[in-house]
């Protein structure tokens, strides 16, 4: 069952390297939110209620609900649904995208296979890794920075699943400080995006290239 | 007492928010960072003694509180004066002054933790809290210097941690791994080199943006620049010194193990790189600010470098902060 | 103490020499031997006259001129028989160091005069001086290289002449020393003391503005410097040729004569060379005295 | 630490300059500056007659461990230089600085003297610290010291900048120094001289530099010192930062604060384990090129401090011959060359800083009565400032080496064992040694050029511009310190045995037997003195033959000959600097870069309008090596600098390739 969700979360990479739609990168964030909660429940062999209130909290809540939610308002407020750039441009862009996903996420696959660690799951390693280069390739091709912040939730989602991957134990303070730090930062950088909305006209990182040397 | 120290923290922070009277705002921060200079001395008096089992503060990490401490005091008064010439409106001071003290406590929770976890989380909150002190000027500029500086810190940060979950793979072989400095100095030597050396390779480009060196350091210049000029000093040396000296424990940790030579490789190339692209931008750069900046990265790269050369190196590494904080301190704040 | 008197003998002949040789080829009758000495005389007895924009360097200078010219004669030595005065290892840089402080003071008591004609005199006995430095220095070294010794008594004692390359040898040096002489002393191929132009003049414009005491004193100084270098030729020349002590002192007033007609047949026979051309004309002189330095290593066969 | 705990207590003592008001700065630093000589001097006699080397530890002991402190005979002979040099400076700066006190404000002034006395301590502490860490905070404390003293008169914009530059200068040789003393920790174990032995001879040395590992570490080391020194191309500083500094600062930086350069290599040298050939022909030709270079462009300036400034170069250059034949005749075991060549470099290390200050405050006398150096504005000045004149002749006739001035003895000694050495030597060696031996020729022979011009052109003729205030005699205590300086000068020329004596204890720290060689010098150069004198008792003699014969006689007094021609001023017509140095200009173009700015007459000017003409110099090296350098180097640090393109796309591109590609050099075992 959890390969299962493993290769629907690859699949949302690949539907995100092709979209044109904020609309639709918002609803890819929240699937993978979903996705992960689910992952996270197979994977949490001993149930402990503190550990679940916590990973139902930043999956469910916070991944799948609350930023998505966040995120149409501000798109909406904003009048962005469809990015700007040339459609037709966009396609082929998000062709070499979908090669390069594929690139990427073979790439992990490989590494991932040939460390030989028992410790190591293999799947969710793989889809850790190539979410989290995927995530830094999608803010690099784009130039809108709501996608900017959704391919930053992208990188996040990858790290959980690294998380998860190599069974890390951390202590429950640090798990929950964790939370509450990328919980927050996401806050901030939503605020900060909004600020930028009503300051700009649009929010295209275009403007903000004034500080460079 | 650390306990205590985050609830006088979160008093103080809370009642700079509320109280709107600018001197009486002021009077809080400086009486807390004199609080704070009371529990940096405190702490001294109970060295290398674990408390809440994360808590640990050890020689480095006392010179660098010290170092917070007494700059922070001394920030907080040269702010006061600046917000007067500036004639900044109480609300704003107010914001300041609550997130400054977060700030400062984030910072010497940085330097206290014995968690790499906790460490990690701290560094975050400096994150958050330095971008509220950064968008003191509520312009454009400030706005996208805000913008950019979260934003990388953001992507960074999970690099770091990132690089923290691949110790715990590389720790995997070992048992009891709690993420305690000395524990994984302990175990390093059984982990696998190869995660240890991806470990401390994602650890050195996540933390880099902090430290102000190559490869992150775009975000970190801009927001010297474009933060008020207390904040820019303090953020080119205290800032600079928790990104320092994360990446330090890890590097100390590891360095008992095979990948030491590897690592002073690794350092000696972002040293230099640092040292070599500041050195670049200081040519063409105008701004005084952002000069200082650019220099600052460059002493950073030194520090690398200096730590890179080994034993006498670390001293040297060690006096360069010291006395690089005092020097940048005055330059920015002239 | 030989050398000195037989320096002074030459010196006495030498100007009248030059003169009647040169009177001779041009078919003139030409003056008596000493007519040279009788004007020198007339002017040591005259009075002078001095340029107001003058000083006491221009005073002073014919005298140290002079005494520089017989603190070096000092150090000459007589062939391979008497030591100079004083000779010690050496000897030879002070003779020419000695030379160039009288020189110095005579160029500069030209500038002293303030006249645009005599600073450039100085001018160019300063560079044609300068460049003549080295080529007497390499002589010096290779006469140095052959004997092993380094001061002149003992250079010239030692200096063996063995077999054709060695003449080839003291041939050139010898060439080398005859033409040094005469850029030291101002004579042609370089300057022509005759020459009755104040824009090609080098050394006579120098000293326009000497009269009486110290004209009579710089043309002493001349005719001493000249023998002086007549001397060192000698030295060069008899010794290797073994004669005895009173053959030797006779061959070496005659060497001194010979020179002298020699100076006057090409003073006769040759022009000036252009102003331009004498720092180039220098400079090979130096080139052939490394010539005469290569030579060296085949007679000492360390090539 | 004990023994000088004197000079602690003086360093201190330093800041008194601070207190006092602006009449008595000169008094008390005169007075600390008197009393360190004192005992200096006194430790420096005691290692230099009586053999005893004073020890003690560096204040800096408790920071960089046990750091010994000793004044041997290296030292005791360069701060017996010193002191001698820093006293007639200082002396010399009462009469200098005295129309500074009315503009120049109290804390200049204090920070003035007290850069003064500080360089002065520096220099001392320079030549006896032996830590690695010690010398390089004293060298450092000289450096800034010195550009305090440069930078005095700061209100020119010039000056600071000069300064700046020179202080830059000062770092990339100290950067050098830093390397070669972290190499020599390296290999022996501990920063400092002593271990420098050890270092020459580690194993470590020669796995990292090669079998000639001892050439390439002293280069290292020349390299740093060079820069101080101002060996060519590395001289670039000297020809501004002197002519910058006030007269008595030049007098001491050209004097005795370059010969610091020379200290650091001489000590080095004596650590030297092998290799001695290599560096004896390296130090012998770079000093051949410095000299012959520095006189070469000195002949070219017009401005009189610049023009004493190259012939420092060219002195550095005669000083360097010395030590590199000296080292030759180590490494070939000819001792007379040996003893010879470091006799005379160290001789003329006295030498130059006694001729060289002395004509530096020749120049500041003549720029302070006349407020210009331009060369070509002067003249005459023999008739307002005789004694100054006569001061300025001698400094000139001993800087060409002509006897019977000290000059003369250094480079004799030089010569000497030039000449001994060139019959037992083979092939290459002879014609190395002949070339020393023209080059210290020619290098003779342009002197007297040059100074031959300056002089003249200075002092004799007639003024070649109106002075605005006419020009008089130096005070009197800028005389006296010339004075001094002049005794000093003419007793080296006349009683050389006097001071070969200590010298010659010097060297025997480079060459254990040459004892029997000094001897034999000692003699030859009583020789000397005595044809000295006896040149000196013909002048006299003749001196009053022409008094007698001009008592009888008519002398008379009018213009100049002027070829017949009296309408016209004669100072118009008189030969100036650059006239001076036309033809020689011409021969050495492909050296000594010069351009003239001139336009000819055309055929269709009948009425031709005013003209002017207009000769710059400029130094090929500086050009061609220094300035282009730094231009290439700001051009290709231009094109490192792209990273910053405030986009935040590109920024996160940066880790990620940073990553990739560590993590491929790793793979590779590239890293």
């Amino acid at each position: 069952m959890s390969s299962l969700f493993v290769i629907i979360f690859l699949g949302t990479l690949f539907y995100l390297a092709l979209s044109v739609n904020v609309k639709n990168y918002i609803n890819l964030i929240g699937i993978q939110g979903l996705l992960l909660f689910g992952i996270a429940i197979f994977e949490l062999h001993e149930l402990n209620v503190v550990h679940l209130i916590l990973i139902l909290a930043e999956t469910l809540i916070f991944k799948g609900i609350i930023v998505p939610g966040l995120l149409y308002r501000i798109s909406k407020r904003n009048k962005i649904s469809v990015l700007k750039n040339n459609k037709t441009h966009r396609k082929a862009k998000g062709f070499n995208m979908v090669i390069i996903t594929a690139l990427v996420i073979g790439l992990s696959f490989v590494f991932s296979h040939n460390q030989q660690d028992a410790h190591l799951e293999i799947q969710y390693f793989t889809a850790a890794i190539s979410a989290m280069i995927m995530g830094i390739l999608f803010i690099t091709v784009n130039k809108n920075i709501i996608i900017h912040l959704i391919s930053f939730l992208v990188i996040e989602n990858g790290i959980f699943l690294m998380a998860i991957a190599v069974g890390s134990n951390m202590p429950m303070l640090v798990n929950a400080a964790i939370l509450l730090d990328i919980f927050s930062s996401v806050l901030v950088l939503t605020v900060f995006l909004n600020r930028i909305g009503q300051f700009f006209q649009d929010v295209e990182t275009d403007q903000l290239t004034e500080l460079k040397d | 007492m650390i306990v205590l120290f985050a609830i006088v923290t979160l008093i103080a922070s809370g009642l700079a928010f509320f109280v709107r009277k600018q001197e009486i705002n002021h009077g809080i921060v400086i009486l807390f960072t004199l609080c704070s200079i009371a529990f940096n001395f405190y702490e001294y008096l109970h060295i290398d003694e674990v408390q809440l089992n994360m808590i640990k503060p050890d020689a480095l990490g006392l010179i660098f509180l010290a170092i917070i401490s007494v700059l922070g005091f001394f920030t907080a008064i040269h702010y006061r004066t600046y917000a007067n010439k500036k004639k900044e409106t109480d609300r704003t001071v107010s914001i300041h002054n609550s997130v400054y003290i977060l700030f400062l406590a984030a910072l010497a929770g940085v330097n206290l933790s014995n968690n790499f976890g906790l460490m990690w989380a701290f560094i975050e909150g400096t994150t958050l809290t330095g971008a509220v002190l950064i968008y003191h000027d509520r312009d454009k500029l400030a706005l996208e210097a805000v913008w950019k500086y979260v934003f990388v810190c953001s992507v960074s940060i999970t690099l770091a941690f990132a690089g923290i979950l691949f110790l715990s793979v590389a720790a995997q072989g070992t048992n009891s791994v709690d993420f305690q400095f000395d524990s994984i100095r302990a175990l390093a030597e059984q982990m696998n080199p190869t995660w240890l050396k991806v470990s401390f390779l994602f650890i050195l480009t996540g933390f880099s943006v902090k430290m102000g060196v190559f490869p992150m350091f775009n975000v970190d210049i801009d927001a010297k620049d474009m933060s008020p000029s207390p904040i820019g000093a303090l953020f080119s040396s205290v800032l600079l010194n928790a990104g320092f000296l994360a990446i330090f424990r890890f590097y100390a940790a590891f360095s008992g193990t095979s990948i030491q030579g590897w690592m002073h490789n690794v350092l000696i190339i972002t040293g230099v790189l640092s040292i070599l692209f500041s050195a670049a931008y200081l040519i063409r750069v105008k701004n005084y600010k952002r000069i200082l900046a650019y220099s600052s990265m460059e002493h950073a790269g030194l520090i690398l470098l200096a730590v890179a050369m080994g034993k006498a190196g670390y001293v040297a590494a060690l006096l360069h902060i010291i006395f690089h904080h005092w020097l940048n301190q005055a330059f920015f704040i002239k | 103490m030989i050398s000195l008197l037989l320096i002074f003998i030459g010196a006495l002949i030498f100007p009248g020499l030059i003169s009647i040789t040169k009177a001779k080829l041009s078919g003139k009758k030409g003056p008596g031997i000493f007519q040279p000495y009788k004007d020198i005389l007339r002017l040591l007895k005259k009075g002078s006259v001095y340029s107001s924009t003058t000083s006491f360097v221009f005073q002073v200078a014919p005298i140290i001129y002079m005494a520089s010219v017989l603190g070096a004669i000092l150090m000459i030595p007589f062939g391979n028989f008497k030591q100079g005065l004083i000779s010690f290892e050496g000897d030879f840089l002070m003779f020419a160091y000695m030379l160039a402080f009288g020189k110095f003071l005579m160029i500069i008591s030209a500038l002293d005069t303030g006249s645009g004609f005599e600073g450039m005199g100085a001018n160019r006995e300063a560079l044609y001086s300068m460049l003549v430095e080295p080529a007497f220095f390499i002589v010096l070294s290779s006469v140095v290289m052959l004997s092993g010794y380094t001061s002149f008594y003992e250079m010239f004692t030692h200096f063996h002449v063995e077999n054709y390359v060695s003449w080839l040898y003291v041939a050139i040096s010898v060439y080398l020393l005859i033409q040094i002489t005469l850029i030291e002393n101002s004579r042609l191929p370089v300057d022509d003391p005759k020459t009755h132009l104040e824009l090609t003049m080098v050394h006579e414009v120098m000293v326009l503005d000497n009269s009486g005491f110290d004209l009579g004193l710089i043309q002493i100084t001349g005719a001493l410097k000249f023998a002086m270098f007549g001397a060192l030729i000698g030295n060069l020349v008899i010794p290797p040729m073994h004669l005895g002590f009173e053959l030797s002192a006779l061959a070496f007033v005659v060497i001194q004569a010979l020179f002298a007609i020699t100076v006057g047949f090409m003073e006769s026979f040759r022009a000036r060379l252009k102003m331009i051309y004498n720092p180039q004309f220098i400079l090979t002189l130096s080139g052939i005295a490394l010539i005469a330095f290569f030579a060296v290593f085949f007679i000492t066969k360390t090539i | 630490m004990d023994s000088f705990v004197p000079l602690w207590v003086l360093c201190i003592s330093a800041i008194l300059i601070f207190t006092v008001p602006n009449n008595f700065k000169h008094t008390i630093s005169l007075a600390l500056v008197a009393i360190t000589i004192a005992f200096t001097s006194y430790w420096a006699g005691l290692a230099l007659f009586y053999g005893f080397e004073l020890q003690g530890l560096s204040p800096f002991s408790m920071i960089s461990g046990d750091s010994p402190i000793v004044v041997d005979k290296l030292s005791a002979f360069f701060i017996l230089v010193v002191n001698f040099t820093v006293l007639t400076g200082l002396l010399y700066a009462k009469g200098y600085l005295k129309s500074y006190l009315k503009t120049k404000n109290k804390h200049l002034m204090s920070i003035h003297y007290f850069s003064y006395v500080w360089l002065y301590f520096s220099m001392l502490l320079v030549t006896m610290v032996r830590g690695g860490l010690d010398f390089l905070i004293v060298w450092e404390l000289m450096t800034i010291s010195s550009f305090l003293l440069v930078i005095f008169d700061s209100e020119k914009e010039d000056i600071l900048k000069t300064g700046i530059n020179y202080l830059i200068q000062m770092h990339v040789g100290f950067l050098f120094l830093l390397v070669g003393f972290l190499f020599t920790g390296e290999f022996s174990g501990t920063i400092s001289f002593d271990s420098m032995g050890v270092a020459f001879s580690s194993n470590e040395l020669f796995e990292v530099f090669g079998s000639h590992g001892n050439f390439w570490l002293f280069l290292i080391f020349f390299i740093g010192f060079g820069i101080k020194a101002g060996f060519i191309p590395l001289h670039a500083w000297l020809p501004h930062a002197h002519p910058a500094a006030p007269s008595h600062v030049s007098g001491v930086m050209s004097g005795v604060m370059i010969k610091m350069g020379i200290y650091g290599i001489l000590r080095v040298l004596t650590h030297l384990q092998s290799d001695w050939m290599e560096v004896g022909v390296f130090i012998l030709i770079i000093s051949i090129l410095s000299g012959l270079y520095g006189v070469m462009m000195a002949i070219v300036q017009h401005d009189l401090k610049k023009l004493l400034a190259y012939h420092s170069i060219e002195n550095i250059g005669i000083i360097g011959i010395g030590i590199g034949l000296g080292l030759i005749g180590i490494a070939t075991e000819n001792h007379p060359l040996a003893v010879l060549g470091f006799g005379g470099g160290i001789l003329h290390i006295l030498n130059h800083s006694l001729f060289k200050s002395l004509l530096f405050y020749g120049a500041g006398s003549v720029y302070k009565s006349t407020h210009t150096r331009e060369l070509n504005s002067l003249g005459g000045l023999i008739k307002s400032m005789p004694k100054t004149a006569i001061f300025f002749l001698l400094g000139a006739l001993a800087i060409c080496g002509l006897p019977p001035f000290n000059g003369f003895v250094s480079e004799f000694l030089i010569y000497s064992g030039l000449f001994k050495s060139l019959s037992s030597a083979n092939l290459n060696m002879s014609l190395m040694f002949l070339g020393g031996i023209t080059s210290l020729a020619l290098i003779g022979g342009l002197a007297i050029f040059c100074f031959t011009k300056a002089f003249g052109v200075v002092f004799l003729g007639s003024a070649r511009c109106e002075f605005p205030i006419k020009p008089v005699e130096a005070d009197g205590s800028m005389l006296f310190s010339k004075l001094l300086v002049a005794v000093v000068i003419v007793m080296i020329g006349v009683l050389p045995n006097l001071f070969l004596q200590p010298i010659s204890e010097v060297v025997g720290m480079f060459v254990t037997s040459g004892g029997d060689v000094f001897a034999k010098t000692m003699h030859t150069t009583s020789q000397v003195g005595i044809i000295s004198g006896i040149f000196i008792l013909v002048i006299v003699v003749l001196y009053f033959m022409r008094k007698k014969q001009q008592s009888t006689v008519a002398v008379e007094y009018g213009p100049t000959w002027g070829c017949g021609y009296t309408g016209a001023d004669p100072a118009v017509h008189q030969y100036t600097a650059t006239s001076y140095a036309d033809n020689y200009k011409q021969l050495t173009k492909p050296v000594v870069g010069s351009e003239t700015e001139y336009k000819s007459f055309s055929e269709e000017e009948i009425f031709a309008p005013a003209r002017s003409f207009v000769s710059h110099s400029h130094d090929k090296i500086e050009d061609n090596i220094i300035n282009k350098g730094i231009a290439w180097i700001l051009k290709t640090m231009e094109r490192f600098a792209v990273l910053h393109t405030g986009k935040v796309q590109h920024y996160l591109i940066y880790p990620l390739v940073f990553i990739l590609t560590l993590f491929l050099l790793t793979l590779l075992n590239i890293i």
